[in-house]
């Protein structure tokens, strides 16, 4: 039961409220949204909420609003009809208005934008595969004045919308191969390719050009190596000047 | 000037406003020519973009012009993102969303009074995704506020202005569809029975 | 695959990844080919770039490639920048304000962090605008700035408080820089070891 229990509580989100479930109602009923049968909606509709009680739901009280404007529209179709005076609020003369009238304009007008909201999700699923770019930093040109905000013209808005564009555009910057390349890159390894490395151009090389990969993970480890390597004696590390390259040679005879 | 010349400044420009986007009237001005060879331009540029060698197309949006990657190339420069979960809005945001933009300005009770629910949360949801804002007050007591679309929705939904939204459909004879809601009913009915 | 195909990717790739670049490595492992492949796709593009019509060109700057405008351009670009910049700020300049707002007290290199991209001019920018201002200094070494809005601030955007401020829904994310540093300690650990 408890098991059960939580599987609807997952489920009820099915439900954007009692219009969604009303409508849901009338389609799986295929009952024809312009002459409802009172009697047999509002006895599913209770029936759902009656199931939501007793599997200890928080039914939230639109839903039983919802319930007694259905069983307030029963009743008033079930009251005897005049011809001549209408009983009920009509507001063409000399027609009687049907209780079931607002309900179903309602829920005309609810299943207008329920349907415009699938096109937006269908939109903005189109729009997704769209990737910009941010705008280059074109400060250099820009000239400051120094003055308060009151001659600019923006709002909180454009402030919120440039903070919008730049978190979207953040999840693009956080690049995979920080992931990737996290795998197998040891210090050993490293080390090793280096040593390999170094005898392939005559025993030196040019510090900077170890740091081949612009990968922080790369750059890390490659540091990392050279200090290990420089602790086994393995390479020679030489600077002439102050600024000058920094070359990195590899010891004879270091396998 | 030669027009590929023009046409290399323009794509420089558009490169450089990024997701910012550039209109046809900065652009006729920056170059000093009328907003009729601005346009001009930029129809020629779009061309050149529906070449299969070029990765990039030239879209208007929220009435700018602005350089976005096409489409089609979209499983590549998913890779090269971290998996998002889903950053997509919620049935009820989009809900909301929905009716404001159709009926905007609008209070948040005329909206709780179509959706028949709460819809605190979705607006603000919609407001701190700068979707929606605030553009004005109701005259009289309460002075409830009142809501419309920004700017940046017509850029998250790939519109170029209000006209371009999908004509809302009169639902007469129009199935309604929500699957996941059939499943549940399906469980239901199996657990009064 | 057509080679035409292949370089539209690449260019989708290189135009998305902005200012960060994609190194050969990546673009091999994204498209799942060899480097040798990789470096022949972007020679390719590099050539098809140096045309009169197109404004990009793509340049190789500390290992990593990516598309810049082309620099005889540069007179328009500034023409951009001053024809917009009056009244209004740039979006680097709004990026940093809500950051700072969001997140304040907050330094340059914090808002660098989040951007990806230096930030200093939009700071001076924000300063002299009186729209922030530096309220402290980070304790210890460096002693950098910390910012934080102003009076002018709220005043401008008609609020009382910073709690008056639109709650966002997503959080400015501060997790990547620091996994990073992590992943730094740990390696610096293993090898002290």
């Amino acid at each position: 039961m408890r098991g059960l229990k939580m599987s609807y509580n997952i489920k009820i989100d099915a439900f954007e409220g009692p219009m969604d479930l009303l409508l849901h109602l009338i389609n799986r009923l295929e009952i024809d949204i312009y002459d409802i049968p009172m009697a047999e909606i509002t006895d599913q509709y209770l029936g759902y909420i009656h199931t939501m009680q007793h599997l200890e739901l928080d039914i939230a009280s639109e839903y039983l609003v919802m319930a007694a404007t259905l069983l307030a529209i029963k009743s008033k179709m079930l009251l005897p009809k005049h011809e001549e005076e209408p009983i009920f609020d009509a507001e063409d003369e000399g027609f009687e208005a049907d209780p079931r009238d607002e309900l179903v304009e309602k829920l005309l007008e609810y299943k207008k934008y329920k349907q415009a909201a699938l096109e937006f999700k269908t939109l903005e699923e189109e729009r997704s595969l769209m990737f910009t770019r941010p705008p280059s930093d074109l400060s250099q040109y820009a000239k400051d004045a120094l003055s308060g905000p009151q001659d600019l013209n923006i709002s909180l808005y454009d402030m919120l919308g440039a903070l919008q564009k730049l978190l979207r555009r953040q999840k693009l910057q956080k690049p995979v191969y920080t992931k990737v390349t996290k795998q197998e890159l040891s210090i050993d390894k490293r080390m090793a390719e280096i040593l390999s490395d170094l005898r392939t151009t005559k025993g030196s090389k040019r510090f900077y050009d170890l740091f081949s990969e612009p990968v922080k993970e790369h750059i890390v480890i490659t540091f990392l190596a050279l200090l290990e390597l420089m602790k086994q004696n393995d390479i020679v590390v030489k600077q002439d000047d102050n600024f000058s390259d920094i070359v990195i040679t590899a010891k004879e005879g270091v396998e | 000037m030669e027009s590929s010349k023009w046409k290399g400044i323009v794509e420089a420009l558009l490169f450089a406003s990024g997701d910012v986007g550039l209109s046809i009237a900065q652009l006729a001005s920056v170059l000093e020519i009328t907003e009729y060879q601005a346009t001009d331009l930029i129809e020629s540029l779009k061309e050149d973009y529906e070449k299969a060698e070029r990765g990039i197309q030239l879209v208007e949006m929220a009435g700018v012009f602005q350089l976005v990657t096409k489409q089609e190339h979209s499983e590549y420069l998913k890779k090269l993102v971290e998996s998002t979960s889903s950053h997509s809005l919620s049935q009820a945001a989009l809900e909301t969303l929905a009716i404001i933009a159709y009926k905007q300005p609008i209070t948040r009770t005329e909206i709780e009074d179509i959706r028949g629910v709460k819809t605190e949360r979705p607006i603000q949801t919609l407001v701190s995704k700068a979707l929606i804002k605030e553009v004005g007050r109701v005259e009289g007591t309460g002075r409830a506020y009142l809501y419309g679309t920004t700017k940046e929705f017509l850029d998250y939904f790939g519109l170029n202005s209000l006209e371009e939204l999908p004509p809302i459909a009169d639902p007469i004879d129009e199935g309604y569809e929500n699957e996941e809601a059939d499943l549940f009913f399906e469980k239901f009915q199996q657990t009064i029975e």
